[in-house]
């Protein structure tokens, strides 16, 4: 009982990150049709960011936050690239975004060298149920559940999360009003950006910072905002249950063909007639 | 007759090039023919995929791990080496078709994250593999032998490859200007209406990607042969982001892009390589800049030339012959 | 209001609008119909600067505001958002004069848009591009799709609001019948050039007209 | 009347629960023209993909020359002789316009991938085959002269053409054409229907969905009027036009 509340807590923590770094993708592609293929890098980026900072001496908090910042950056030159170009359909941003991830891991390792790091987070263990973890998993996932009713309030209610719903639904209903769809197209990579960071500096503390993110890319495939959050969790579950369970080795394997059975069952849903155009 | 030779001229040239060659490289630069002339043959199957029937695959590096690893496990049992060779290609063709049933069912942008995935998972695999080697790799293998003659020089190995990219530039030619290519690029651009004109759609997709996959394994054979040995990590993601690097660059929808594309990219990561193990350099240099220029060439060339080297050489060449009509 | 000269509009290789001129004077309503595919469309997203002139010239004295072909509305937005967002090139928030003009979506406000009915979606689009405060309205395609008393109910609208606040309307119609009435002049659009064009009432009886776009009621 | 070439019997499709076709019959004799009319949304696109096969219907069959279709992929229904031309311009971009019309003899011919990269003597003969009747057939749509250009360059009546070209060269039984009017001048409207008068002369079957009611009146020689997914009439165009339920439906105004 006690193991499995840990695994399911530590499986939750770290399905908190590949929801955000996922619902940061989802904003993107909702908005701009583009899948961002650098969003695994806004993780590392705005990681290492803090990493360096926090050894620099500046507090935590304050560390983490500008961080974050770094990584909204980034993901606005990003945007830049890839959609800044007029005419530039959604394919081809996706291999110019593909293009960006790759150059971004030359530029992190250009900086920050090739070992990874890592830097401490909420100090002190917790128990529940008789379970023992470390107690940053609880920010992790408060801080994660914060975010995501953040975003749901920026989406409704305000002016700007309007446009962008609007620019997402009905891109031509959008330019009829006189929304520059480019212009939020750009707002929508800096909140991957900044959610692809947030991501990043949480999950760090618990795992050294690695540039395997290839995993949470997969996550990207599920572009509907509430599968992300729940597929999310899932593959952190899953991960943990596997890890504690059974065999660790097998990890990524498990959380890989999970996401390749949601994706493949979504689409055989849907007729391919509807989607192309005339 | 004379537009005949014309459009012959270039093809002449390139494989008498090709068969000059390979006596008058040094053993490096032999080695970068080789690996070169296998970078094509991949580069020729994924444009055929890409370029023609319109399907993006983030993971051709693994079918290039199958040939290798079915030629590699093979011979290191004792089964004649040439056995191997045959069937790299058909093991990659098989493995395409299994997980093709299912993979194929997505489109697009979740094609290209399903293949990615199944990369990372056959990767790990291996990796887990004690029968193939696991993470150290597969040692050992024999040296390719046909007959009694064994492919024992890197000389042999140069001409044998690009023997191989000739049959797969032959074939992929074949195939686009087939009843089947034509059905393959109608269903590019309409599902559709193909379907409409009686092309069978899943079926042909695939089939296009069991024959990129054919012609990975394939190469990947080659590739085990020549090396003697490999491991998981011969065969990482980037490899294959590269060979959607290469049939970018060099040009999407033509076979000859492909050649083009992926002989740019190798000579390039040569140059990089040169540079980047000056002394000084720090050890990770070589990596860093090779990423930093795919990277950045990825983005100049879909921004700036978006249907590759050759297709924007053509047309400029079109344009300035048609200007000097006038 | 609206000045057009000789505009030239095309996608790639085809020639959607092929030079096109009309005017619409202040306080006027003025009638664009024609077929499916004539290039109606293409002239009113021309006009409100959605897509780009080849050559020609588009003069407008004011500001347009264009309630799109098929309603366009943003369906996960509420009734109210939708509003609010068509205020969004002049800043204007206050949806509350909307409501007085269209009172009909007043018990709506709270409803998500994607789930009204045609005739309620045509009202919001309307309501929409009013926000924006425009002396010009450029409505595509009023009628498709909608029942007639719905549709009555709607020109009754456009009626009003050119009667009593001056508003100039250009209507793009595929429906003959209700441009004519609704409007003093009229253009007949066909294959991207205009083909006739003059006062509704000449219009309604030329026999052409009749033919071509009443079909077999003529 | 002789045996029915189609057969369409209780046909119904939904989307999300909204019914589009709902108990839909349709009978097509061979070598009948018939128009099928009906305001926006009536259903009339979505009875053609069900015909099609781009569609499959929740319930009802559909019945070609004896052969059950409704289970059937599209590309089979191809091969037996049905052959369709979109509304709007769905060509194939990046071939040549030849290219195009080759493609649509995909459903007569036989060449599979290894004949044709292997390059043997039938798929020589069929290759040539097939060229000869892609060039027939622009021949007679009058893009003889169009055949070498990309097909994404072709205006677009002449896009709508090489859609015909392409349905002809499978040689059809049985030619779809949803609002094949639908954009062209009027001289190209004209050409149009004139080729349709001659396939017709020639004995082809056809299924014409309009939403010009002229066109489609003086060309058919039955028409089906479509309203909210129910068929509300059918009959020669003379009866069409007389019905009045048929034109306040259609014409649905009085403002």
């Amino acid at each position: 009982m006690s193991e499995l509340v840990q695994y399911l807590i530590t499986g939750v923590g770290g399905g908190c990150a590949f929801a955000l770094v996922g619902s940061g993708l989802v904003a993107i592609y909702r908005v701009t049709r583009v899948v961002n293929f650098a969003q695994g890098g806004f993780a590392v980026i705005a990681a290492l960011t803090a990493s360096t900072l926090l050894a620099s001496g500046l507090p935590h908090g304050l560390a983490e936050g500008l961080a974050v910042a770094v990584g909204a950056l980034t993901g606005l030159l990003v945007g830049l690239v890839a959609i800044g170009k007029p005419g530039t359909p959604p394919g081809a941003a996706l291999i110019v975004t593909l293009g960006l991830g790759v150059f971004a891991y030359a530029v992190e390792v250009l900086v920050w060298g090739d070992q990874p790091r890592s830097f401490p987070g909420v100090p002190g263990a917790v128990e529940v149920f008789g379970a023992r973890f470390q107690a940053h998993y609880l920010l992790i996932i408060g801080a994660t559940l914060a975010v995501f009713a953040g975003m749901g309030l920026l989406f409704t209610r305000t002016d700007v999360g309007r446009a962008l719903s609007a620019c997402a639904s009905n891109p031509y209903a959008a330019k009829v009003v006189g929304i520059s769809v480019t212009r939020m197209g750009l707002v929508s990579f800096a909140i991957g950006g900044a959610l692809g960071g947030l991501a990043g500096v949480l999950v760090t503390p618990i795992q050294l910072v690695t540039f395997d993110y290839d995993v949470t890319l997969i996550v990207g495939g599920l572009v509907r905002p509430a599968l992300t959050l729940a597929g999310g969790l899932l593959l952190g579950v899953a991960q943990a249950l596997v890890a504690g369970y059974g065999n660790a080795a097998y990890q990524m394997e498990v959380a890989l063909v999970l996401m390749l059975a949601v994706m493949i069952w979504q689409a055989a849903r849907k007729p391919i007639a509807q989607e192309e155009p005339a | 007759m004379r537009s005949r030779v014309v459009r012959w001229a270039p093809g002449v040239v390139v494989a008498a090039g090709t068969l000059a060659l390979p006596p008058l490289l040094e053993s490096g630069h032999l080695s970068v023919y080789i690996l070169l002339g296998l970078a094509a043959m991949v580069t020729i199957g994924l444009s055929l995929l890409m370029g023609y029937a319109g399907q993006v695959s983030l993971g051709q590096a693994s079918f290039y791990a199958i040939g290798g690893y079915t030629a590699g496990l093979l011979s290191v049992h004792s089964f004649p080496p040439v056995l191997g060779l045959l069937a790299a290609p058909v093991a990659a063709a098989l493995f395409a078709l299994l997980v093709g049933v299912p993979l194929l069912r997505l489109r697009g942008h979740h094609l290209a994250f399903a293949t990615l995935a199944t990369q990372l998972i056959l990767l790990s695999l291996v990796g887990q593999a004690d029968w193939a080697g696991g993470a150290i790799g597969l040692q050992g293998i024999p040296r390719l032998s046909v007959g009694g003659y064994e492919f024992a020089e890197d000389i042999s190995y140069a001409y044998l490859t690009w023997a191989a990219v000739a049959l797969t530039l032959v074939v992929a030619h074949n195939v686009v200007a087939s009843r089947s290519g034509r059905g393959l690029r109608a269903l590019a651009t309409s599902e559709t209406a193909a379907a409409a004109s009686g092309v069978p759609v899943g079926g042909y997709r695939l089939a296009v990607f069991a024959l990129s996959a054919a012609f990975a394994g394939l190469a990947g054979g080659i590739y085990a042969f020549y090396l003697g040995y490999i491991a998981p990590g011969s065969f990482p993601v980037l490899l294959s982001i590269e060979y959607v690097v290469m049939a970018v660059v060099g040009g999407l929808g033509t076979l000859w892009g492909a050649l083009v594309g992926a002989t740019a990219i190798v000579l390039l990561i040569q140059v990089l390589n040169t540079v980047g193990t000056q002394p000084g350099m720090p050890s990770y240099a070589p990596s860093v800049l090779s990423y930093a220029v795919y990277g950045l060439l990825l983005v100049v060339v879909v921004l700036f030339l978006p249907h590759g080297i050759v297709p924007a050489m053509q047309r400029r060449m079109t344009q300035t012959l048609t200007v000097g009509k006038r | 209001m609206i000045e057009v000269e000789d505009l030239t509009v095309r996608y790639g290789a085809a020639v959607a609008l092929d030079g096109v001129s009309l005017t619409v004077g202040a306080g006027e309503m003025v009638a664009l119909i024609g077929p499916n595919g004539a290039g109606k469309s293409t002239l009113v997203n021309t006009l409100s600067g959605i897509l780009r002139p080849v050559s020609g010239r588009v003069t407008i004295g004011g500001r347009l505001a264009q309630v799109p072909e098929g309603r366009q509305m943003f369906p996960d937005l509420t009734v109210d958002d939708n509003l609010r967002l068509g205020g969004w090139r002049i800043r204007n928030r206050d949806t509350g004069p909307i409501y007085e003009v269209l009172p009909d979506l007043v018990k709506l406000r709270r409803r998500r848009a994607g789930l009204l009915s045609g005739g309620q979606q045509q009202m919001v689009a309307v309501g929409r591009a009013l926000m924006s405060r425009p002396d010009v309205l450029a409505v595509d395609e009023l009628s498709l799709g909608l029942a007639p008393l719905v549709v009555a109910d709607l020109v009754r609208h456009l009626r009003e609001l050119n009667s009593e606040r001056g508003l100039a309307v250009l209507l793009i119609e595929q429906n003959a019948r209700i441009a004519l009435d609704l409007c003093t002049r009229a253009y007949v659009l066909e294959a991207g050039r205009i083909a006739t064009s003059g006062p509704s009432a000449e219009l309604a009886a030329s026999p052409e007209v009749a033919a071509a776009y009443l079909g077999v009621a003529a | 009347m002789s045996e029915p070439l189609l057969n369409v019997e209780g046909v119904y499709r939904s989307f999300g629960g909204v019914f589009a076709v709902r108990g839909v019959d349709l009978t097509v004799a061979p070598g009948e023209l018939r128009g099928v009319i009906g305001p926006n949304g009536a259903g009339k696109s979505t009875l053609f993909n069900l015909i099609g096969g781009q569609l499959t219907a929740d319930r009802g069959t559909i019945t070609f020359a004896g052969d059950r279709l409704d289970r059937l992929p599209a590309h089979r229904r191809a091969h037996l002789g049905i052959a369709i031309v979109f509304q709007g311009a769905r060509i194939f971009r990046g071939m040549t316009a030849l290219e195009n019309v080759m493609v649509g003899a995909h459903a007569t011919t036989r060449t599979g991938f290894l004949r044709g990269t292997l390059r043997l003597p039938p798929h020589r003969r069929e290759e040539r085959e097939i060229r000869q009747r892609a060039r027939e057939a622009l021949g007679r749509v009058g893009l003889a002269d169009w055949a070498d250009r990309a097909a994404e360059a072709l205006p677009l009546g002449q896009q709508r053409a090489l859609q015909v070209a392409r349905a002809l060269c499978g040689r059809p039984r049985l030619l779809l054409l949803d609002e094949p009017a639908a954009g062209l001048r009027a001289a190209e409207r004209e050409a149009l229907a004139q080729l349709i008068e001659e396939l017709k002369a020639g004995g082809l079957t056809m299924i014409k969905i309009e939403h010009d009611v002229a066109f489609v009146t003086r060309l058919a020689d039955r028409v089906t009027v479509l309203d909210l997914g129910r068929v509300i009439a059918e009959g020669t165009p003379a009866e069409i036009r007389a019905d009045p339920a048929v034109v306040a439906a259609y014409l649905g105004t009085a403002a």
